[in-house]
């Protein structure tokens, strides 16, 4: 049993447990609650744990780590295979580090069923890890779509209103992307003979071939991106999600099309996406600057960072695929690994402020149960640490310098301007776009006068939300002011991508 | 003379008007199993005929398996012709509809 | 020339037999027809000298099967007039698909070579030959296994027939042999012990 | 050296750190303590440096603190470099901060946001810090935007007041605008270059002019000359510029040291040193330095018209602020780097110093800023008065005073100038300074003489500021009024700058001015000859006649040029433009996307379309699956024909 193993098992063996300590939970939640110790505990235990698969971590190859390799089924030489290189290991401790996150900021909040809640969070959370970890494609479409199940238990049991909806809408949207991605899988499969994804980046696709295989991975990634036109779902489900359910949903969900693009995509159909680049460039960049007006008039809190997220996640699909256009314009390779890179940091960096976004619309639901910007206003006036916080937030997400929001698309700015001049522009509204969408909700929310009663009545900050946002808010600075030991984590590893991709396939 | 062509026009007649059968009585179970068991004999006008002409007995043992299987069906079919009629009180197959879509 | 003649005389009166049974208001016509049908098929199996079967069929069909017919038809309460409404609606369509699967047949009988070597005038048997017993020896030597299977199966039929009509209708008083046999003096016989009446 | 640098910039971050985040354990005085402790060593230190670079003759150094990210062979770093314009800046921010901060005790006393307040100002003057120290573009960048996110919160720092956090995020979005370019510039010189180091890119200036950009098709542009214009776009966002100025006058929502430190002496300036930083690209791009021109010429002037009719203070001081930075862009984009340094040092001293005299007076009114309720102030506010008037006098360039040497020096630069544009530059600037001398002393007349327009309450307690208000004005009244007469020489003409700004041989304006340079004395007596003097005196006289002698004038003249006053009070409809039409065209293109495009098309069209086209296309075949026998017996008998059909004849 290798480390990654008991990383993915042992949240989901946890969980199970969890949901068998849930009949002790009595009707008012009061007297000592295994449950959420037991996930806390798990949770923790999991983030030191992959903790030791950073330290372990070898960021001077190439070359996957911590493999194990198992058959699993063999009559279709399914293997049971799982390692990591630069690529998953971030993703990987961005989903150990959030989850204990979520539990903690679920901890009292969650009246209904907290048990099976927690649950739901801890067997989620290893399928994410085998989803990052897996390198047999089988494995890694059952974690994929096994996702989909704790996902959507928890949009539809602890949601809102409109819950039903959200959910058949984001399952049937992620589940026929995915579909196209078996397809493509299976017919990698009876071109290479296995299901390792490292032998389909070497399967020598013609372009005919590598067309469709390109075009099944784009809608099942595009899907959880969420790209343009396919985003539709992510605002509904956003809205409809409890704070938890919406932290894990924009923070590492959408990392999955991200991660998809870079593991699948890329690699494998290099050429064909080189011939499609463009629609990719065009879709990101529509991501930006027509998400970015679409967020600017949301009334509704949690479906304007929704939409906010869309737009970052423009610029990670824009970096990874404005690779061929740089070579196109400058007949060098400089710049390419930036936009990848760039495209990577910006999903981890969303992750975090998209993830302490959310929990601060969580900390306002709770005490004023609206997520209307028009039932607030003059919030800091009752609540100055949790205004100091989310303003910060607000800033990071604005792509402030100094905050992890800055890096990834500054980086991914600077590669775009080597494709095109015009890349570079529409990519760079989002300077002014996102901060006006942020900061014109912040000025609505946060600042002012107390608007009314019920604003006047808010308490501030408790200490255990003050732990989970400060915490985040450190880690935020910190990816913004020191991003290098991110980037030498993963910069062999996209070295490496670089050079596969450069090198047409036939 | 007697020829096999002759038969096989006869049966392929016979075939046709009990097809015609099922689509004039599709309401009525009774005719709709008289209809099947025209097609049947229909059919072992066939093999009968081309046993004869083939100088082959294998034609005149199939059908004596198609008589026996046509006779099981008979009495099972009206057995649950019976059954029905005793919930239904009707064999109008118009009120037949629980597989409605 | 003489058979030719028993044919045509035979075919009309199997097809006329077989419009009519399709076309009767009434079902107990259409099973009369259908006998006749039967029988008619009969007689022009012994013109192809497949006697035993010719003789099955009448006893077998005419006599059983459709005598079970008959018998349905009459126990139920059938009501006709329900039945036969639309009787039409589907008369166009029930003759296009008939005329067409005619053209078919057919085009494969006759049109289409079947590629079989059939004999243009089969010799008739000789005297003394039995068709019952040259399809008896087919029957259990070659065909056991399926001779067999059709036993199980009408064996099955009996089965699934009187699984399927009967019912039990509760509160009918009815003797069981079993349980009058079985029975035990204590089931019967309560011994209730009194005090002794002092009188 | 590298911890003396270090300390400098990273006092006044704990500070601001410790103010900030244990504001309400150090209490008010723990947290002014500490501030104003850590800006002033920051701002001996940087005296020291600056002693250093012009006595001993210290190397410029140029040093890395730590590497923020390598990443394909781009390597990003967070560095120092220090030379004598960085010198210079960093002695003016340090003493202007400390200026403030001594001043902010007096100013915020009541305030219940005291510590905020200091955290907020010790941390503007770390980012200020940053950005002029910074040895590369990501941390000039970084410097660039932190000084505007603190601008942000202290614009907005009466979080409360509608048009402060109105006024906040507009400033905010308009820089925005400018960092847009800024970072396309950026982007810019990175692709040509592949590094974000000055010190490299600067040696890559000329092959840069070289290589060529299509921006738009078949229309080369030299590579250069797009970098330098997107990085000026960015200047002309955090210096003001026309046409992203609009933010400038409204951010005087803000409290009034902060008006003075940053949206006077520092953070605006930013602009000017970046281009002066950036002189040895500017230097080789005629076309991006006509652009600086002409850019600095318009805002010079018709922003100058603007301060003529406002009635705020403040406003009327920010409008000079947008005019004289201006002055400094023309001096740029006449090549005449140091000379627009020249005034942005001297410019920092007085107009922080005008800036806090009239915070001096809106505490000695009880916040009280329209001046048409003041008026005749002298008696009460005697220390007030006299720096005001120094401040002014500078401001106007009254021969001796730092603003004469600096503005004097920079007119007579853009007149020696050939560049494009240059012509229109110079009737600019010279109609600018009569301008400037007429709202100068408008606002001097009408606050400060005249009859007492005062409210009878506030004339109550009407009194000089207290100490720690009125020694800022003082020690900023000094520089203010001697500062030129040492500097002029060296700055102008001198070797002052070394190798920090680059200026082309055919370029050197200053340089042909320096040679009938003979001392400040007799630079004075030259000023004495020249247009500019006489179009301020004008300026003065026309400025008393109209509000002192006739003060029922104006009146008269508003009347008559109706159309003229309604297009400066609109301040030429561009706030207009900037809070109405743009606001409402963007939230409309939004709702557009969002309800048609979203909601109609995607979420309408397609994906409950397709919904609707399923439950259809089943609602269709349903109708086959009736439940009746026949019609499956039917189905099959037809399927059956077909098949023979299609075997036979097919």
């Amino acid at each position: 049993m290798g480390l990654l193993s008991i990383i993915i098992w042992l949240p989901i063996v946890g969980g199970i447990a969890v949901i068998a300590t849930g009949r002790n939970v009595s009707e008012d939640g009061s007297g000592f609650r295994l449950d959420r110790w037991l996930t806390l505990l798990i949770s923790v235990l999991v983030f030191l744990l992959s903790l030791q698969l950073y330290l372990g971590f070898d960021s001077g190859t190439a070359a996957m780590q911590f493999v194990e390799q198992k058959p699993w089924i063999r009559a279709f030489n399914v293997e049971y295979f799982l390692g990591i290189d630069g690529i998953s290991l971030p993703l990987i401790l961005l989903t150990t580090f959030l989850t204990p996150l979520v539990v903690i900021s679920g901890w009292d909040v969650i009246k209904k069923r907290p048990a099976q809640y927690f649950a739901a969070f801890l067997i989620l959370e290893g399928l994410m890890l085998g989803v990052f970890a897996a390198l047999d494609a089988l494995l890694f479409y059952v974690f994929w779509e096994a996702m989909l199940i704790p996902m959507f238990l928890i949009i539809g049991i602890w949601g809102g209103e409109r819950r039903v909806y959200a959910t058949v809408k984001f399952f049937l949207f992620t589940f026929l992307g995915s579909v196209f991605m078996l397809i493509a899988l299976i017919y990698l499969y009876l071109q290479t003979g296995s299901y390792r994804i490292l032998d389909f980046h070497a399967a020598p696709l013609s372009i005919d071939q590598q067309i469709p295989i390109f075009l099944a991975f784009l809608v099942a990634f595009a899907v959880k991106v969420p790209m343009w036109p396919v985003h539709t779902w992510l605002p509904d489900a956003h809205v409809e999600a409890p704070t938890g359910g919406s932290v894990v949903l924009a923070a590492v969900l959408l990392k999955m099309g991200g991660y998809g693009f870079v593991r699948f995509s890329l690699p494998i159909t290099p050429d064909a996406s080189q011939t499609l680049d463009w629609l990719m460039i065009g879709l990101s960049l529509i991501a930006v600057v027509y998400i970015g007006f679409v967020a600017l008039v949301q009334q509704d809190m949690k479906k304007l960072i929704a939409y906010s997220s869309i737009a970052h996640m423009g610029f990670v699909t824009l970096g990874f695929f404005v690779a061929w256009e740089i070579f196109a314009g400058t007949g060098d390779l400089a710049g390419i690994t930036m936009g990848i890179t760039g495209g990577m940091l910006q999903m981890i960096s969303h992750g975090f402020i998209s993830a302490a976004l959310f929990l601060c619309v969580g900390v306002m639901y709770e005490r004023m149960h609206s997520r209307q910007i028009a039932d607030y206003g003059g919030v800091v006036n009752t609540m100055p640490k949790f205004a100091a916080l989310m303003v910060f937030f607000a800033l990071a997400n604005a792509g402030l310098p100094g905050t992890s929001g800055f890096v990834g698309e500054f980086l991914v700015i600077l590669a775009s301007f080597k494709a095109n001049f015009w890349y570079a522009f529409l990519a760079a509204t989002t300077l002014v776009l996102g901060a006006a969408y942020t900061l014109w909700m912040i000025k609505r929310v946060i600042f002012g006068a107390v608007r009314n009663e019920a604003v006047a009545q808010l308490t501030d900050l408790n200490g255990r939300e003050f732990f989970v946002l400060g915490i985040l808010a450190v880690f935020v600075l910190g990816l913004g002011l020191w991003p290098a030991p991110l980037v030498d984590v993963m910069s062999v590893t996209v070295e490496n991508l670089v050079a596969h991709i450069m090198n047409p396939k036939f | 003379m007697l020829g096999l062509t002759q038969y096989l026009i006869l049966s392929a007649l016979l075939f046709s008007i009990s097809v015609a059968g099922i689509f004039l009585n599709r309401k009525n179970v009774l005719l709709l199993l008289m209809c099947i068991e025209l097609m049947l004999l229909a059919v072992n006008f066939n093999f009968i005929a081309f046993s004869r002409f083939l100088g082959d007995t294998s034609g005149q043992v199939f059908v004596f398996f198609i008589l026996t299987v046509a006779a099981a069906e008979a009495a099972i079919g009206l057995a649950i012709l019976i059954v029905l009629f005793r919930s239904k009180r009707t064999i109008n197959v118009e009120d037949l509809d629980v597989m409605k879509g | 020339m003489v058979l030719q003649v028993y044919f045509w005389a035979l075919a009309l009166l199997l097809l006329g037999a077989s419009l009519g049974v399709i076309t009767s208001r009434n079902p107990v016509f259409s099973a009369l027809w259908l006998v006749l049908a039967f029988v008619t098929s009969a007689v022009l199996w012994i013109l192809l000298e497949a006697e035993f079967l010719a003789i099955v069929l009448v006893l077998v069909y005419v006599g059983a099967v459709m005598v079970l017919f008959l018998f349905v038809i009459m126990m139920l309460d059938i009501d006709l007039d329900t039945l036969k409404k639309g009787f039409v609606r589907f008369a166009p369509v029930g003759a296009i698909v008939a005329f067409i699967i005619a053209i078919e047949l057919v085009t494969v009988f006759v049109i289409r070579s079947t590629g079989l070597p059939v004999l243009a005038n089969p010799p008739p048997h000789p005297a003394g030959y039995s068709n019952t017993k040259e399809l008896g020896a087919v029957l259990y030597t070659e065909h056991v296994y399926a001779f067999e299977l059709a036993s199980f199966l009408l064996l099955l039929a009996i089965v699934a027939a009187i699984t399927l009509t009967m019912r039990r209708r509760p509160g009918l008083k009815r003797q069981d042999i079993a349980r009058q046999v079985a029975v035990q003096a204590k089931d019967r016989v309560r011994l209730v012990s009194m005090p002794v009446e002092k009188d | 050296m590298e911890n003396t640098y270090l300390a400098i910039v990273l006092g006044p971050l704990i500070a601001a750190v410790i103010a900030g985040l244990f504001g309400r354990q150090i209490g008010r005085v723990g947290a002014h303590t500490i501030t104003i402790l850590a800006v002033a060593v920051s701002c001996a230190l940087s005296i020291l440096v600056l002693k250093g670079q012009l006595i001993d003759g210290d190397p410029a150094y140029n040093g890395t603190v730590y590497t923020w990210m390598v990443t394909d062979g781009v390597n990003m770093e967070i560095g120092f470099l220090v030379d004598r314009l960085t010198a210079l800046m960093m002695t003016v921010v340090t003493f202007v901060s400390l200026m403030v901060h001594v001043y902010t005790i007096g100013y915020m006393h009541d305030d219940p946001g005291y510590q905020r307040f200091f955290s907020y100002i010790s941390l503007f003057t770390f980012a200020m810090l940053m950005l002029v120290m910074a040895n590369n573009f990501l941390q000039l960048f970084f410097g660039w935007e932190a000084v505007g996110v603190v601008s942000y919160l202290l614009i907005g720092f009466w979080y409360t007041r509608p048009t402060a956090i109105f006024a906040n995020m507009k400033a905010f979005l308009v820089n925005r605008v400018g960092d847009f370019g800024f970072l396309l510039g950026i982007a810019a010189i990175v692709h040509f270059t592949g590094s974000l180091d000055y010190a490299e890119v600067f040696t890559q200036a000329e092959s840069m002019q070289g290589r060529q950009i299509e921006i738009f098709d078949g229309l080369p542009w030299s590579g250069l000359t797009v970098a330098c214009i997107c990085l000026f776009i960015g200047a002309m966002g955090k210096s003001a510029q026309v046409p992203l100025h609009v933010w400038l006058p409204d951010s005087m929502e803000g409290p009034t040291p902060i008006s003075a430190l940053i949206h006077a002496a520092t953070m605006v300036t930013a602009g000017v040193f970046m281009v002066a930083r950036m002189s040895p690209l500017f230097e080789y791009s005629e076309v991006a330095l006509s652009f600086v021109l002409v850019i600095g010429a318009t805002t010079a002037l018709f922003t100058g018209f603007l301060g003529v009719v406002q009635n705020d203070i403040k406003r009327v001081i920010a409008y000079s602020t947008l005019s004289q930075l201006g002055y400094m862009m023309v001096a740029l984009g006449a090549s005449a780097y140091a000379a627009g340094i020249f005034h942005l040092g001297t410019h920092a001293f007085f107009k922080a110093l005008l800036f806090l005299a009239a915070g001096s007076v809106i505490i000695g009114l009880h916040h009280e800023q329209d001046i048409r309720r003041m008026g005749g102030l002298k008696k009460y506010m005697p220390i007030t008065y006299w720096t005001s008037l120094i401040g002014s006098l500078a401001l106007i360039g009254f021969p001796g005073t730092a603003g004469f040497f600096s503005k004097d020096a920079l007119i007579e630069a853009v007149h020696g100038a050939t560049r494009a544009g240059s012509s229109y530059a110079y009737w600019c600037v010279l109609l600018g300074v009569f301008i400037t001398a007429l709202y100068t002393f408008r606002l001097f007349f009408l606050v400060f003489h005249g009859a007492e327009r005062i409210d009878d309450d506030a004339r109550g307690h009407l009194q000089e500021s207290p100490w720690v208000v009125w020694v800022p004005l003082v020690m900023l009244a000094i520089p203010s009024l001697l500062i030129g007469w040492p500097t002029i020489g060296p700055v102008l003409f001198g070797d002052f700058f070394g190798a920090a700004i680059f200026v082309l041989p055919g370029n050197d304006v200053l340089g042909e001015l320096g040679q009938g340079f003979h001392g400040a004395w007799g630079f004075l007596v030259h000023g004495l000859t020249s247009p500019v003097l006489y179009l301020a005196g004008a300026g003065v006289g026309v400025a008393w006649f109209c509000y002192l002698r006739r003060p029922d004038l104006p009146e008269t003249l508003r009347a008559r040029f109706a159309a003229v006053h309604t297009l400066l009070m609109n301040k030429y409809y561009a706030d207009i433009l900037v809070e109405k039409i743009i606001p409402k065209g963007s939230t409309g293109v939004g709702t557009l996307f969002w309800r048609i495009g979203d909601v109609v098309l995607i979420d309408g069209a397609a994906v409950n379309g397709s919904a609707k086209l399923v439950g259809w296309a089943a609602g269709v075949i349903r109708y086959m699956q009736t439940g009746y026998l026949y019609t499956y017996a039917f189905a099959m008998i037809i399927g059956l024909s077909a098949l023979i059909g299609w075997v036979l004849w097919a």
